[in-house]
């Protein structure tokens, strides 16, 4: 039993204007204000129209319609315009440059409304074009053996979006994952030296520090391996799951030794 | 020449899209252009005769389709149409860049009254309009313009076989006073606008 | 009955299939099938007449196709159907060489992730590409950039002219899908490329 329900909704909204969807714009309610009441459009009583599309706005505001934005600028538009009638009119004979606002928004009214109307004659057009049926391409495949590839027209937008359409398909393909630029070995043995060099010992974390991808972390640890076994460095841990730290070691008689250090 | 008009009956059959003079100058090089032209007249005679057929002059060519008081019968062929329907915002934001072409995105939210970017994305992207150049202008905005596709979806031979404002009086339930009517640079609805010299053509 | 015949020969005119008797029983439910096998003959009658077109039975039904003698001019058609148009495909190469120029076959192949080198050929002979040097790597492949006719053709001063991806993406309103529009390496629009150390310019 939803009728009731509905009843009472529509009592809700009843003494206004519409349903809310029906409007695109600020225009269209404006328009929609003015038919409705049979109004003049050239002679528009401004403190009525302002009144009942400020009460139609409160209630897009109540209803969180996301489109108010676009209608509150026509509201300040019309309180400007009242408040313009409400003040003393400037000497007609002095004849400024700026344009009446009633006037301003009378024209664009006006505008709009052509517009409408010139949409609804394309509409017709566009009836009586879609009762015009064509022939289906199938039967000219029948005729030319194959079915000629589809094209489109060579223009500024075309190409643009073409090339969008292609970047979009490279970012969709699997990326080929190309073995990043790898620090060999040798070098990340003097850099970590030359770092050691500033300090006797350091964390064992603190040594991974310069370094943000996967691959250099790798080449990191197996320096450091590569280093403990040059008896390069002691690693030290206090206990299990301590901190640990690596110690610069002297170079030791009999290691073997690293042809990548130069002070040799 | 009877056989000239076949050549031309057949082509215009078989185009998927409308076929122009000069398409059909080129196609048919050897014939002289004044042939060709009382060849199509012919042709035209000929598809007055009663049939299920008319020859139609649209998009800037010849095209021939079926009558349009037999479409319900040519409608149950399928089961629907396939052409989707444009809504009212998408209808009247075309109407606007088909009577002001080229015009920017702000200036046809100005006439409109609200923004209308994500209409102009479904238009573009239907092939009804497309991008005609910049506007020199800060920022440099896209002026849009309609397309042959356009045409062709209304049954226009070309932007000047748009309905006239004058027709328009009957729809808006009141008439343009002078002054208002008038082809004022703001508010024009005729055709004044294409190609001023304040646009950068693309072609 | 002169209507139900133009009822049928618009029907047989739109069908993407050659209609049946049967079909068209069905679809003029109301008629009798002698009114109807008399229509059709009436039509067969019609179709006698000189002209391009003709009414042919096939697969059990009624199609409208061109004549045989005019197959050469209409398979001409789609052959000239090519000057003002490109396939999707020569499209997407353009687009590529107009902003990653100077760009090999292969680079092409990689943005697009198809093989292009067919389209090339098309492309040169339409002048809108050219070859602009050769790359010094391995194969020293071709390197393809834009022409003066396709700067014309497109209404553009020079290259740097093209809009932007993010202009696009503003105007259209549509998002990109996030990467794509920043300066990467693999997605730059910038025309940095161009007169790279990396080029051997010809002559």
């Amino acid at each position: 039993m939803a009728e009731p329900r509905q009843l009472e909704f529509e009592s809700i909204i009843g003494d206004l204007p519409v349903h809310l969807q029906n409007f695109d714009g600020p225009l269209d309610l404006l328009l929609h204000l003015i038919k409705k009441q049979e109004l003049d459009i050239y002679d528009i009583p401004i403190a009525l129209i302002t009144r009942q599309y400020l009460e139609y706005l409160e209630l897009m505001t109540e209803l969180n319609l996301d489109t108010v934005g676009d209608f509150l600028v026509m509201a300040a538009t019309l309180i400007h315009i009242k408040s313009r009638t409400l003040l003393p009119r400037p000497d007609p004979a002095q004849d400024d440059a700026e344009e009446d606002p009633r006037e301003a928004l009378i024209r664009r009214l006006l505008e709009h409304q052509k517009f409408k109307a010139a949409a609804e004659l394309l509409h017709e057009k566009e009836i009586a074009r879609s009762a015009q049926w064509q022939r289906p391409d199938t039967v000219v495949n029948d005729v030319v053996g194959s079915a000629p590839e589809p094209e489109v027209e060579v223009d500024l937008f075309s190409l643009m979006a073409a090339f969008r359409q292609v970047l979009e398909r490279a970012k969709q393909r699997p990326k080929v994952m190309l073995p990043p630029e790898q620090i060999p070995i040798e070098t990340r043995i003097t850099q970590l030296l030359e770092r050691l060099s500033e300090t006797d010992a350091c964390g064992f974390e603190d040594l991974f520090e310069d370094v943000q991808t996967r691959s250099g972390m790798v080449v990191t640890f197996l320096a450091l391996l590569e280093m403990i076994r040059l008896k390069l460095i002691r690693v030290f841990q206090q206990a299990s799951f301590g901190a640990i730290r690596v110690y610069k070691r002297a170079q030791v008689d009999g290691a073997p030794t690293f042809q990548g250090m130069t002070h040799e | 020449m009877s056989e000239l008009k076949s050549i031309i009956e057949a082509l215009i059959f078989a185009s998927p899209e409308p076929v122009t003079m000069k398409a059909l100058m080129k196609l048919l090089e050897s014939e002289p252009k004044e042939e060709i032209e009382s060849a199509i007249a012919a042709l035209k005679q000929d598809y007055e005769r009663p049939g299920g057929l008319q020859l139609v002059e649209v998009a800037g060519g010849y095209q021939i389709v079926t009558k349009q008081e037999f479409h319900e019968w040519v409608r149950r062929l399928f089961h629907e149409r396939t052409t989707q329907k444009l809504s009212v915002a998408a209808l009247e934001t075309l109407a606007v860049i088909a009577y002001r072409q080229p015009v920017t995105s702000p200036e046809i939210a100005d006439v409109r009254g609200v923004n209308t970017a994500g209409v102009l994305g479904t238009l573009v992207d239907r092939k009804l309009i497309k991008i005609v150049g910049r506007k020199a202008v800060v920022g440099r905005p896209f002026m849009y313009g309609t397309t042959r596709e356009f045409l062709e979806r209304f049954g226009l031979n070309d932007i000047t076989d748009l309905p006239k404002v004058e027709d328009m009086s009957e729809l808006l339930g009141f008439d343009l006073p002078a002054g208002v009517a008038e082809p004022a640079p703001q508010t024009a609805l005729p055709f004044d606008a294409l190609g001023g010299d304040e646009t950068e053509p693309i072609h």
